[in-house]
């Protein structure tokens, strides 16, 4: 069978491919963002696209975050499929207006009418010392905001296939891409393309510690989790996926077979997506806890230049290991 | 009804002057009507009235086609009515009943009418200028003949999105029309207060846009001024810039006491009043008589009375449908 | 004593008072925003300034959000002591980016050697029926961000006094004042200055359930505890203030009283201010706790233009008082 | 040493001419050095390098005072250097050690130095021009007599930021120097895909802000423009708008294929080389020797040997600090 054979591809590969597919099968398609075309994307995702689709459907913008994104939404609005690459979260603010108070608010505003079908691509989180204004995880903002749906590729499948899945949403979805994935390799299905973007996933099954996680914390997660079972230590990682609606119930399942959760997220810790489970679990799990939910964030503040700084600000798999383990061992 | 020309410049017919005094008497006797329910607390939340920049709303949306889009701001009642909105959907959206042009849910600043190409009803002021640039970039990308229209006020050119939109639009070669009413003030800021150039046609030249400037108070010389900016726009497919010089006879909202400007000043500019113009124009050359304008003041006023009583038999979504429209179903 | 005798003021005449102040007692402070100035402030609050300040200190500015606030953030850099009113929240999106990658961050990103000594005030909330564009409570947006300080006023002692301590930090201050308090009548002792920007406060005594909550939340709740207080129940109501850092202390001593917490927020429920308290409720006090902590918060929906939808969009006081019933019967 | 004034356009003194030429060898070679030290990975992040547009800061910064204040964007080794700060604390600084400029917070985006008025190093593109008219507003309330130089690449300009800008600083009157360095790219975009109009000087005049373009790529003429904006925004209070043509010779950072424009328009600019322009026109002109070349090479090799050394030597901030400047102590 087919199905059964695998493809080593970077996270960067997985992304174009799926965008790639897209461009393809559907003519109404087009990308449109900085540097999408003659320079290749900023992170080479869309390389040799311009050549092959030309310049009608790989749009290069100027630097004009909030006029680009809005014309994203308008040639939503009149007929078009746009993908909007906004480079990195880090420029998304300049946006942030066309995105909230337009894209997901004029279905609302319009009594049902008007149909935002746009797709919004973002890079996300801490590159490689990129500093306080580069290294932003916004996750949280775009979670907060009713009419926009947003997913999170943590996973090379995801990376592949969530772009095909948001391209036939009737509303508005923000994907978060990750910069420290991009070169990352591992093997998908050859067969892999359009996943759901309605649910979040167990990417590893375990019964002592539930391990909620998203984005780079995916990963991390399950290597942790490796070290742990070589301790007897059996995790069960849940990769969200889906930041907005978030799926309760997979949440709430995985409480009740476990006990006991760890939450591991990059975005600074307050007001965050941590908070938002942490408080669905209060309010539709608290007797299933065996011990009050604990979580790793990002330290709050705007991240550091220097490497050693960078990699205190947010958890790393270690950090991951030493706090499930203290976790279990208080039982 | 070709013998009934006469020298109006330009020449326009009969039936084409009592469209557009009707279209006109109609968006004020309509507004007044809104204000006089804003103070009976039937109509809720913030109210802007358009009277005394009728010309502009009627003559432009004269010469654009059912496939052209149109954009619009809070300020939008003229536009809509003028679009041909049913007038009883939009008294509806101001009383909040589901049987208004948005189910009730925009209110005054949100109408909306996706079968009139009528998308809104935007209140940040500046932010639907992106939007009429994508939708003139679909057009273009679709080879559709049609262009965006897109009204916004003087205030909202000293926002960074009417920059980006310009320039996108050049860049890009799209047919979009911005048009800006420019009343002199944005609340209760003067032109000279918030722009450093206040001959506001000059800035197309910053983008390489083809602009021009039309007088506001006159739905002749706006429609003129249009015709011109259509015919460019779709003989080029590129953008244009009108700046029509209007001025708003009431307050900004149904909170203002127009502190900032002298009442002197709103008098000077009355007697400029388009709908008084316009009659006098018609009636000067003949092409109409006092009797038409009765004529078309009893229409206005039975149709303005239907919507009203429209709204009034509207119905309230219920609470329970509170969630409705956040999501595609 | 002088100190005894009170004053009957509104919301708004005391944010004026705070603000006028302000303007007599330093001569850097001065006022930039749209309409402060001939117009008299689009909420009236600063009515009459011009005339007695004149132009170089109450300075109207045309509609550029990001301009005249950056503006702002570059006048307090050069020994200015700017504030900034941004009209109402709604129109700060887009400021956003100014705020965070400039005003909260070039602290960090100069090591220490720039501070931004600016204050922004801002509109929030649901007015009257202004529908989805103006009727936000971005709250949780700026609570995120490290390096502001976030306050609400939802007193009127705090819409007096919160401006002018906020004018004493070295470092970025957001104030949060409520269009849907401005016309409402309180007595203030007519004493009253600067108040504290550091604590939590608790607003009335009580030892059967905890209700936190921060803005109009404030009043409501206190008017909940009168109807709770005539059933026998008596309820402690602690009003946050203080956005970011939050006030742990006061929470977690409440909480350790009244084992029982509701939380109260206009603000949309997910990733909110209510899903922070109850993640740190978790993290501080689960041991303390009788039952899950509840919430009630803004549906999460844009905000629709009609009176008995808006109603319905956000907690009322009778919400709070059948849900502090129903928790408390649940006893 | 007036006898030493010859015919340069403008007369220059050697000393002068040294000084000028020593600032922009010490931008190049410390880029070069910076280059070679990223792919050695002492320096890691965004490296974005000045190499072929030394003459604009250097002609720029000559003619500010200790007074002025200076705003750059993330491509601001040349600023920072031309303005004095020391080449070991930048070095240190991207080296992330506590000795930096910034306390090894920023790298090499985020340099700052609040003694020399040199206020970052900002990375959001046009993010600082806001910041840049509100220390102009601030100089103008205090009564100061300082001018307030804000950096800029030509992408900036596409930026709502710049608009907003430019226009409040017009309608305020305030002292800044907008000065864009236009190289013809914002990262792989070309001038002419990211505006409409290309000659950028005109865009001042939508605003009414008086402008100039020079040749960037000769430190003489960037120097004339410059000390004429200074005299005209000194004398009148109001802002200036210079775009300085360059071209960048490397990469845009050190990601970068260059796949966006040909070898040879890159080798067509090295021609211009602002360094090679300038020496010739001081050894054409006897104002220096070549020995002076060498000297200056030597002694700036021995400042960056140093720099280096300095950085080499630095020490990391303790892992414990980490929450340090989020708030004031
Ligand atoms: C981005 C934004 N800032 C501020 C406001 C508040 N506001 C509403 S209308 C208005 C004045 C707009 O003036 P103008 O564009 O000239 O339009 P007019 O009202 O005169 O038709 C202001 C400041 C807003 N709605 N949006
Ligand atoms: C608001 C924003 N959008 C996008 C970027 C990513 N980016 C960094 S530099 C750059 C190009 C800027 O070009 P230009 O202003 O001409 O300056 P240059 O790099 O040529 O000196 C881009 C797109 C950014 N840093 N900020
Ligand atoms: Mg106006
Ligand atoms: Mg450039």
């Amino acid at each position: 069978m087919t199905d059964k054979t695998t493809l080593k591809i970077t996270y960067r590969e997985a992304l174009k491919q799926g965008m790639h597919e897209a461009l393809i099968t559907n003519d109404k398609v087009f990308l449109m963002g900085e540097d999408v075309g003659r320079y290749g994307g900023a992170f080479a995702v869309s390389k040799g696209f311009l050549e092959e689709f030309g310049e009608d459907r790989i749009m290069d913008v100027p630097l004009s975050e909030s006029g680009f994104v809005g014309a994203g939404i308008g040639a939503a609005l009149a007929g078009m499929r746009p993908i909007v690459e906004v480079m990195t979260v880090n420029f998304s603010l300049l946006a942030l207006d066309q995105i909230i108070n337009n894209a997901a608010t004029l279905l609302h505003m319009s009594g049902g009418q008007i149909n935002v079908p746009v797709v919004i691509r973002m890079n996300s989180g801490i590159g490689n010392q990129l500093a306080a204004q580069h290294s932003h995880s916004w996750e949280p903002f775009y979670a907060h905001i009713p009419g926009l749906k947003i997913v999170s590729a943590g996973t090379h499948e995801d990376a592949r296939g969530m772009l095909l899945t948001a391209l036939e949403s009737p509303d508005p979805v923000v994907i978060f891409e990750y910069t420290s994935l991009l070169n990352m390799e591992s093997e998908i299905p050859s067969s892999s393309g359009a996943v759901d973007i309605d649910k979040a996933k167990i990417r590893r099954e375990g019964k002592d510690l539930s391990i909620i996680t998203y984005g780079p914390g995916v990963y991390k997660a399950l290597a942790a989790a490796e070290i742990l079972a070589s301790s007897g230590i059996d995790v069960e990682i849940i990769d969200l996926r889906v930041l907005n609606p978030i799926d309760n119930e997979t949440i709430i399942n995985s409480v009740a077979k476990t006990h006991k959760v760890l939450i591991v997220e990059e975005a600074w810790r307050s007001v965050s997506i941590s908070s938002e489970i942490i408080s669905r679990i209060m309010e539709n799990a608290f007797f299933s806890l065996d011990a009050p939910v604990e979580r790793l964030c990002g330290i709050e503040v705007p991240i550091p230049y220097p490497k050693h700084l960078e990699d205190a600000s947010i958890p790393q798999k270690q950090d991951i290991v030493d706090s499930a383990l203290k976790m279990i061992q208080n039982d | 009804m070709e013998k009934e020309e006469i020298k109006l410049n330009p020449a326009i017919t009969r039936e084409l002057g009592l469209k557009l005094l009707y279209q006109m008497i109609l968006i004020r006797r309509f507004e007044e009507k809104s204000a006089e329910l804003y103070t009976k607390e039937k109509i809720r939340g913030f109210l802007h009235l358009y009277i005394g920049e009728e010309a502009v709303a009627v003559g432009t949306m004269h010469s654009l086609t059912d496939e052209d889009n149109i954009l619009s701001t809070y300020r939008e009642h003229g536009h809509a009515l003028a679009r041909g909105l049913d007038p009883g959907s939009i008294m509806a959206e101001m009383y909040g009943k589901q049987e208004g042009c948005s189910m009730g849910r925009g209110g005054s600043m949100h109408l909306f009418d996706a079968s009139k190409r009528f998308f809104g009803g935007n209140a940040i002021v500046g932010g639907h200028l992106p939007m009429a640039v994508g939708m003139a970039l679909a057009s273009k990308k679709q080879g559709l003949n049609n262009i965006t229209s897109c009204f916004f006020g003087e205030g909202a050119i000293a926002e960074g999105e009417f920059h980006e939109s310009m320039n996108l639009a050049a860049l890009w070669g799209v047919p979009v029309l911005f048009l800006c009413e420019n009343n002199l003030y944005g609340m209760g800021t003067a032109l000279r207060f918030s722009h450093s150039v206040q001959d506001l046609e000059k800035k197309g030249a910053a983008y390489g846009v083809e602009s021009a400037k039309t007088n506001g108070m006159d739905v002749l010389e706006v429609k003129n001024a249009v015709e011109k900016a259509i015919a460019y726009i779709k003989s080029t497919g590129k953008p244009y810039f009108l700046v029509c010089n209007t001025y708003r006879f009431r307050a900004h909202s149904m909170f203002d006491a127009q502190l900032y400007r002298e009442k002197t000043e709103v008098d000077e500019w009355k007697k400029r009043d388009p709908i008084l113009t316009f009659s006098n124009q018609l009636l000067q050359n003949e092409l109409i008589s006092r009797d038409d304008i009765d004529t078309i003041e009893n229409k206005v006023s039975a149709e303005i009375q239907k919507a009203v009583d429209f709204a009034e038999a509207g119905t309230f979504e219920p609470v329970e449908d509170l969630k409705k429209f956040v999501y595609s179903p």
